[in-house]
């Protein structure tokens, strides 16, 4: 119960991080910003690990293989796409 | 539609009616252009460049006026030469109809159409042909470059080695569109502005240019509904007199514009408060051709007074900038004629019905048709 | 070893907030992109380390799957497929969580309401973020029409699903059996499918921001079915900073986050009544901001009341702002615009604005239909369509700058005033017009403050 | 209860986080404080339902004591004794922090090593927290001299205060006995007494801003010590934001912090060889704008650079918004500035400066030891104090703009380009001089976006 | 041990939004500012109250005893003075 | 010291050597100021305004001249007063000394300490009393004003509802003193504005005022040390004419403003080139008193050529504007004087080992003492 409610602090304070974090973007950057931050919601990789450590059938590994597999997608696709996206951004003159 | 163009006669007078550019938009439409010889000399625009886009020169003013459909030309016309013109021709022109009521009667006697330029309402829709706002901005361009050539002193401030050199300081009475220009023309050249209109909005106006406007409290003033000012009642003006009076005290160029409509331009300056202004500054009056706005003017000529003040009273200010006013003018003229030509008839179609025309159409079909001159 | 895993998870979540941070920064987006990715590694190997994690053949697999597929992917989508596919990945992390939570479900050790409430988020949110981003998917590809696909009564039956799911959520947390919890997978999956079909293609980068928000929150409630930390900072940064980027796109597009949403809907149900005397609608600064900045082709359109709140200079300072951040600049001036001939001209000059930027009125209106956005100055007369529209009207002929034609038009005014001809303007009241009231230089200035305050 | 107690801090938090946040604008600052006075109410509150705590009595005899005392002194303080009221209240929770960390560590019961770290960090940041905040109080109050105090060995005592503290710590956390603790506390006492004597009392704002940042860390390190989550949160809040704000009022002296911490040291230390020449000092776009936010008095020097650059526009917007926070601001014209006479006349003028705020030479030199920030831009020739100091140079005998005279010069040039005469200017070398390189346009409009999203 | 970990979560986090929370601070706010986060610092009374709790036998008591006056005093003082002052701010027009 | 301003003799000299506020400057030093009668008169100074101030008034000329300790002068004197001076007095006026070296020889022989105001140094010490760029700075305004005066067109640009009136264009060359005054002046009122110097700075300090800056590749160039120009090849001078023929051919006003040190003016624009401009264009000349930069021109005339293009070459473009003319050159007296004044002595102090005064004293103690002009 003590972790569940220091979990909920945890949340509430990344809630307000997140908030005061992005301010003001540039609207080019909307779609890479965008692409980024869904690569780093792909950490249900981590859950899918773990999820995939508790099943203890093998029903249980088939469904966290298969979260594995969608989510490792998730991040690897979303970095890399999201890098792709940045780099073809010639360097402006500032 | 045979247009003709004849030479201005007035030695004075340097703008011609129509300049190639607006001769060739009418020769567009379906309209033939002459131009009598000579007609743009003196706002450099030369036979040839009239033939050039189209229009045919002649040197036969008598003839082409009886032969021409339309007659444009800058300045009023001679009463001789209205008898020249065909009847149901149409004669466009500046013609001061307030106190031309005998040049009225010929039209109407000899059934020319007569469409005065100074009464095109000054309404949005009609300033593309709205000739009076045209010139009087060229002049009041003019009126500030002709002070500035004339003073013993430059406009701008400047901080030197050898001293500061400061603003001069300009007073413009009468924020029309001239005073406006004038205004902006005098800013531009660095100069600190002050500006005086017994229109309220006219202040607001002067302000948008970067001019300090001066506020005295005159009662009740206001505008006709065609944005022309009204007389003022004697008290308003000594008030105005003597508040105007110590600005122009401090002044090293006071530009008076101030004509109303149909009537004499009131006296804006008296004698006294020319007395009290510094030996070696400037009044320009801009409405000197009517009568002015400064007592001791002499319409067309220069006149220093005791006490070293230089009294400029013009008559044809636009004039100095002939090129670019006869381009405004030539413009409004085309505008017009465009805006009422009928396709098929290849000619302007008249219709007292509209706004405009009735508004500054004042002879018709051999008879006074204006509202304000049917008496006359 | 759990001490140190936990570390790694410190240092994870650190690296994900500066991440996002510098993603939001055009020159630090790559480095920011960098780091986070770094942060995900960190916490993916940190994983593998816990106890409770025996059999690495699956694990190895299935990661090894997944980066091939991701890989790839990314490495030959065209310049053109990425928002597809950003969206593609983005339904994948969220089927991802709905699988969590079953596994969970079906083989966790824990039973007490937070951990049921985690499970039913983590499959609710997960669902709707898969199959919703996999019709995002469909229409940004044109593999489906990009048109909002609109039926009768769509409206009442997202609401009772909606509805259902709500009671069976409740159901679940008190009674957690199978069915119910497939119930609610089937119900958020077809949710996700009817939430989007009704939303135009033209929004749909409003939606993957919206739904990748979304899965973020899906991923922090996987973290708390777990008690995983990384995940919960992870997921809420992810689901908070989402929506603030949500927000921004929709300002963006001059759009509100609800009009995106229920905007097809309300074509649906509104289309025969509409409303034919519209209302003059104001926008903040800030959002118009928002357009501005995403606009390619500006007009300026100078009116009297630009002269009269002497806004030359702010005026040409936002144009040199705007310019810089790559759009096309250029001066409208209609011939009747102040109060005497070459009026603008006085002032634009002053300001130094380059004579070539200056524009005709006939040089500009054939080609107002590419105009992202035109800004009205405290003009009136000269932009009010009735010259052209409503032969009743005294201006009824005279030509004007058909500002109304552009993509979106920003009019500044202090307040309701008429212009000189004293008339109405209909322009104010059109869809695509929005007022910013207050003196204009006043506004220009806190334009070119947002976009100063941009970098 | 125990969850409600939680729910509680976790709004007592939320609301310290909006009330920290507000109170950094002006418009809603005062909303702010009521806003985190009322979440410590709530987590006031909120604690008193602890199962452990017992005996009311002396709780609410503190707490009234506490309150009177604090109430009394807040209202009756004139308005120029507040900073050093908040300095003796900043020292007070110091204080409390090191009697909590003591309690803990006499009547305890965890004994792991983080607590003791945590007890001993409590102690050791509360304990200088204390002493030094005094000390600025009577610093501050006129108790004291407010002129830096120094004496041989200063530093050097310093130093081994810190070393045997940190030993101390470390034996603390392997051996928790009393004598190591009592060490402790009269060590941090002594060492916030002899580090905050050394520093000058106009720096004594920073120094409490420093020292209430410290608090708030000592705080959360009494929150790791009781494991309470809401003195964890609102410590680390207000250490960390403290923190910012320091470095923000440091930049607004133009200082360093370590400046500021040290500077009496340096001086005490290097005064005898003082190097003569000294060195061009640059500073960014970003601390300029925190000195001329503070600025009373600012005067601009133009020179031919403001007309290469075309700044004149942007600085005319600079001096409308330095006004519109309250500055004076005028310009100084040096009649040979620029390349022609009137060179400055004719930019200024089209940027509309208003005639009145421009000002020859003679009539700003007078009153130039009351400007707080001479801005030079492009200028050189025309302020180069050489002019008066070097007979030697020709331009001897030239009046010049005497900004050197002013409290802060900026100089804004691209690099160490000399002007028309060619010749070196020790202007930029003094001790009151700021570089700022850069095209001067660039340099002006970004410090104007500066002010400009400071709002 | 858990509890302590996320404890440091929390510690981290809410650093990391004290970083954002303060970006630009007019000049004449830095005081006010200073006073009103120095009154949020007196949260130590939070701790006061809880170690005068601890304490089991008569010095324990005093020395949470005088915490919590220490503290009181910070927190009532800090608050009341940090109103006081921004009540003198004219409102400015804007 | 006694300091005498005769009047000036030659007609189109407005200006005087003193005005009031500097005679007062020089009377607070301790200096006994003696003004002819009427000197000031085409300046709007009037003998009252000197007498305000504690000067006196003469109009015994000669007298004067012979017991004055110091004579200021606008303009070079006639040799036969030269003569009237006594021994060891001074005099300052321009003095054309390259051309002058009769004038040179009289002062020697006079043993009067003749001082050049065209070779003061330009120095930043020596630019308060650089008289050479105060009356420059002038002609370059005055430049444009009459241009503008003299246009039939308008030079800012205007979008009107009778059409848009395009700017003028101007041309400057030469980016002196004069030239950036010019510039600024043109740009001001709104003109499009292109400038070409020899010298590349001056480009760069044209485009400080928004000016566009013609360049082209002359290879090597250069000005003396003390920034003034020097001539260049021929190879260069045809490149350079080409090119900016055609720029003159797009211009509708051109003005020249260079003078080169010591030397008869470089022609910057021949008849060609002339030819070439476009009827009613204007080409102002400054340099024309030297002999102008323009092929066809007459100095103090204005000429129109066969295609229509007007030349205007005045002598006195300063003079103008002969109230601040006046000012700014008194400035630049009475800043000398004090710059070199000896409290004690009240007098002027020669010491011709001083970088300003080794400048420009050209005779002292019956000498030539100026380096450049010994052997002369
Ligand atoms: N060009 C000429 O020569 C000339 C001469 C005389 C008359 N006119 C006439 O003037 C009109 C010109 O049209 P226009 O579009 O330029 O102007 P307009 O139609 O007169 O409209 C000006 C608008 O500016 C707004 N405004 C005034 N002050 C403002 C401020 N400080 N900040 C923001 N907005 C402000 C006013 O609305 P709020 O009050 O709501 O702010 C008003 O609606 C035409 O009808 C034309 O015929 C022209
Ligand atoms: N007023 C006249 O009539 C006249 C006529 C001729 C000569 N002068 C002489 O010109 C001098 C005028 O003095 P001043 O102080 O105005 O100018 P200055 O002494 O010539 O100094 C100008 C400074 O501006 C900097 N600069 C140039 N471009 C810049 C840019 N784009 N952005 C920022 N800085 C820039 C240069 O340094 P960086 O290269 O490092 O940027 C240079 O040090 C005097 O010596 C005067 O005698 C005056
Ligand atoms: N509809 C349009 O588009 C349009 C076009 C041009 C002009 N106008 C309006 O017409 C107005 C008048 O134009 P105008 O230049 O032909 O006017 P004008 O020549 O009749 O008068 C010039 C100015 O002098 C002022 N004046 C008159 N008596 C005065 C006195 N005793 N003291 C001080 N000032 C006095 C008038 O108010 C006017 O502003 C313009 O200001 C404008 O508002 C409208
Ligand atoms: N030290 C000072 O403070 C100070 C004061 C005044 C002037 N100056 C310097 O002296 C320079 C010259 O001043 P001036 O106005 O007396 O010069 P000037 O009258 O001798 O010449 C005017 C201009 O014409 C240019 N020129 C000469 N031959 C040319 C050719 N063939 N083609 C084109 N241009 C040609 C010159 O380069 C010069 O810029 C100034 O630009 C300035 O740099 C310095």
């Amino acid at each position: 119960m003590e972790t569940l409610v220091l979990l909920l602090f945890v949340f509430v304070l990344a809630g307000f991080l997140g908030f005061e974090l992005i301010q003001k973007v540039p609207s080019q950057l909307h779609t890479p910003l965008m692409s980024g931050s869904n690569a780093i919601s792909g950490i249900t990789v981590v859950g899918a690990l773990i999820a995939c450590g508790i099943g203890d059938n093998s029903f249980g590994q088939w469904l966290g293989f298969g979260a594995i597999i969608l989510a490792t997608i998730n991040v690897v696709g979303g970095y890399l796409v999201t890098d792709r996206m940045l780099g073809m951004f010639k360097k402006k003159d500032k | 539609m045979k247009i003709f163009v004849p030479k201005e006669t007035d030695p004075i007078e340097t703008r011609a009616a129509l300049d190639p550019v607006s001769a060739k938009k009418l020769i567009g439409l379906g309209a033939e252009v002459v131009i009598e010889s000579g007609a743009g000399e003196r706002a450099d625009h030369h036979d040839a460049d009239y033939t050039a886009v189209g229009a045919s020169i002649t040197t036969d003013r008598a003839g082409t006026l009886a032969a021409a459909d339309a007659v444009l030309r800058v300045r009023k016309p001679e009463p001789a030469e209205i008898a020249r013109q065909k009847s149901g021709a149409l004669h466009v022109s500046f013609l001061d109809p307030f106190n031309e009521s005998g040049l009225i009667k010929a039209f109407a006697d000899q059934g020319v159409t007569a469409i005065s330029l100074e009464m095109i309402p000054r309404t949005t829709l009609a300033q593309k042909m709205d000739a009076i706002s045209s010139q009087a901005n060229l002049a009041g361009y003019v009126a500030v470059i002709l002070a500035a050539s004339r003073m013993k002193t430059i406009l701008p401030m400047m901080m030197t080695p050898a001293g500061t050199i400061s603003p001069a300081k300009f007073f413009i009475v009468g924020i029309g569109v001239a005073g406006l220009q004038a205004i902006a023309t005098a800013k531009r050249l660095g100069a600190r502005v002050t500006a005086f209109d017994v229109r309220p909005e006219a202040l607001e106006q002067a302000e948008s240019l970067g001019a300090k406007a001066l506020r005295i409290d005159l009662g009740q003033t206001g505008g006709t509904e065609q944005g022309y000012a009204k007389e003022l009642t004697p008290e308003q003006l000594e008030k105005q007199r003597l508040e105007q009076g110590k600005v122009c005290a401090q002044s090293d160029v006071v530009i008076t514009t101030a004509k109303v409509f149909g009537r004499k331009p009131p006296i804006l300056i008296k004698s006294d408060v020319v007395a009290g202004m510094r030996p070696g500054s400037l009044i320009v009056d801009l409405a000197a051709e009517g009568g002015g706005n400064v007592e001791g003017i002499v319409p067309g000529e220069e006149v220093v007074t005791p006490n070293g003040v230089r009294l400029i009273g013009l008559a044809n200010y636009e004039g100095h900038v002939a090129t670019h006013a006869t381009q405004v003018l030539a413009a409004n003229f085309a505008n017009m004629i465009e805006h009422f030509w009928d396709k098929e008839a290849k000619a302007v179609r008249i219709n007292l019905a509209d706004d405009i025309q009735k508004g500054c159409v004042i002879t018709h079909g051999g008879a006074v048709v204006h509202e304000r001159f049917k008496t006359a | 070893m759990e001490k140190l895993i936990d570390l790694a998870y410190i240092v994870a979540s650190i690296l994900f907030i500066f991440g996002i941070k510098m993603l939001g920064r055009a020159d630090t987006a790559r480095r920011g992109n960098l780091l986070s990715a770094v942060g995900m590694l960190i916490a993916v190997v940190a994983t593998l380390f816990y106890k409770e994690i025996i059999d690495f053949k699956w694990i190895a697999a299935g990661l090894a799957i997944g980066a091939v597929i991701g890989g790839v992917w990314a490495q030959r989508v065209q310049m053109t497929g990425m928002p597809e596919l950003v969206a593609l990945f983005n339904g994948f992390g969220g089927l991802a969580s709905v699988l969590v939570g079953w596994a969970e479900h079906e083989f966790g050790h824990r039973t007490d309401v937070v951990t049921l409430i985690s499970i039913y988020a983590a499959i609710l949110i997960g669902g709707v973020t898969f199959t919703g981003s996999f019709i995002a998917y469909l229409k940004l590809a044109g593999k489906m029409s990009g048109r909002p696909t609109l039926f009768a009564g769509q409206k009442a039956i997202n609401g009772l699903i909606f509805a259902a799911l709500l009671i069976l959520g409740v159901y679940y947390c008190i009674q957690p059996v199978a069915w119910v919890l497939y119930a609610i997978i089937v119900l958020s999956l077809l949710l996700g499918v009817l939430g989007v079909l009704p939303i135009g293609g033209g929004d749909m980068p409003v939606v993957i921001a919206f739904l990748n928000s979304f899965s973020g929150l899906a991923g922090a409630a996987a973290g708390f079915v777990i008690l995983n930390k990384v995940l919960i900072v992870a997921g809420c940064l992810v689901g908070t900073s989402g929506i603030i980027l949500t927000i921004i796109m929709c300002k963006a597009m001059n759009r509100t986050f609800g009009n995106v949403l229920f905007g097809g809907f309300g074509a649906a149900g509104g289309a025969a009544g509409k409303a034919v005397e519209g209302e003059m609608k104001g926008i903040s600064v800030e959002d118009a901001y928002y357009v501005l900045e995403a606009a390619q082709n500006v007009i300026f359109v100078p009116g009297y009341g630009m002269a009269v709140a002497q806004a030359q200079h702010a005026v040409k300072e936002l144009g040199s702002l705007l310019e810089k951040n790559g759009a096309e600049v250029r001066y409208a001036i209609h011939p009747v615009a102040g109060r005497m001939p070459g009026h603008m001209n006085v002032l634009l000059a002053e300001a130094d604005v380059p004579y070539e930027q200056l524009c005709e009125m006939d040089a500009v209106n054939p080609t107002i239909s590419q105009v992202d956005v035109a800004i009205v100055i405290g003009a009136n007369d000269v932009v009010n369509p009735a010259a052209a529209d409503d032969p009743s009207s005294p201006i009824y002929g005279m030509p004007i700058i058909n500002v109304h034609e552009a993509r979106t038009v920003f009019a500044l005014k202090r307040g309701k005033g008429a212009g000189f001809s004293g008339l109405e303007n209909a322009l104010f009241f059109r869809e695509n017009c929005r007022m910013i009231y207050g003196d204009a230089k006043d506004t220009i200035t806190q334009l070119a403050a947002q976009f100063k305050s941009g970098h």
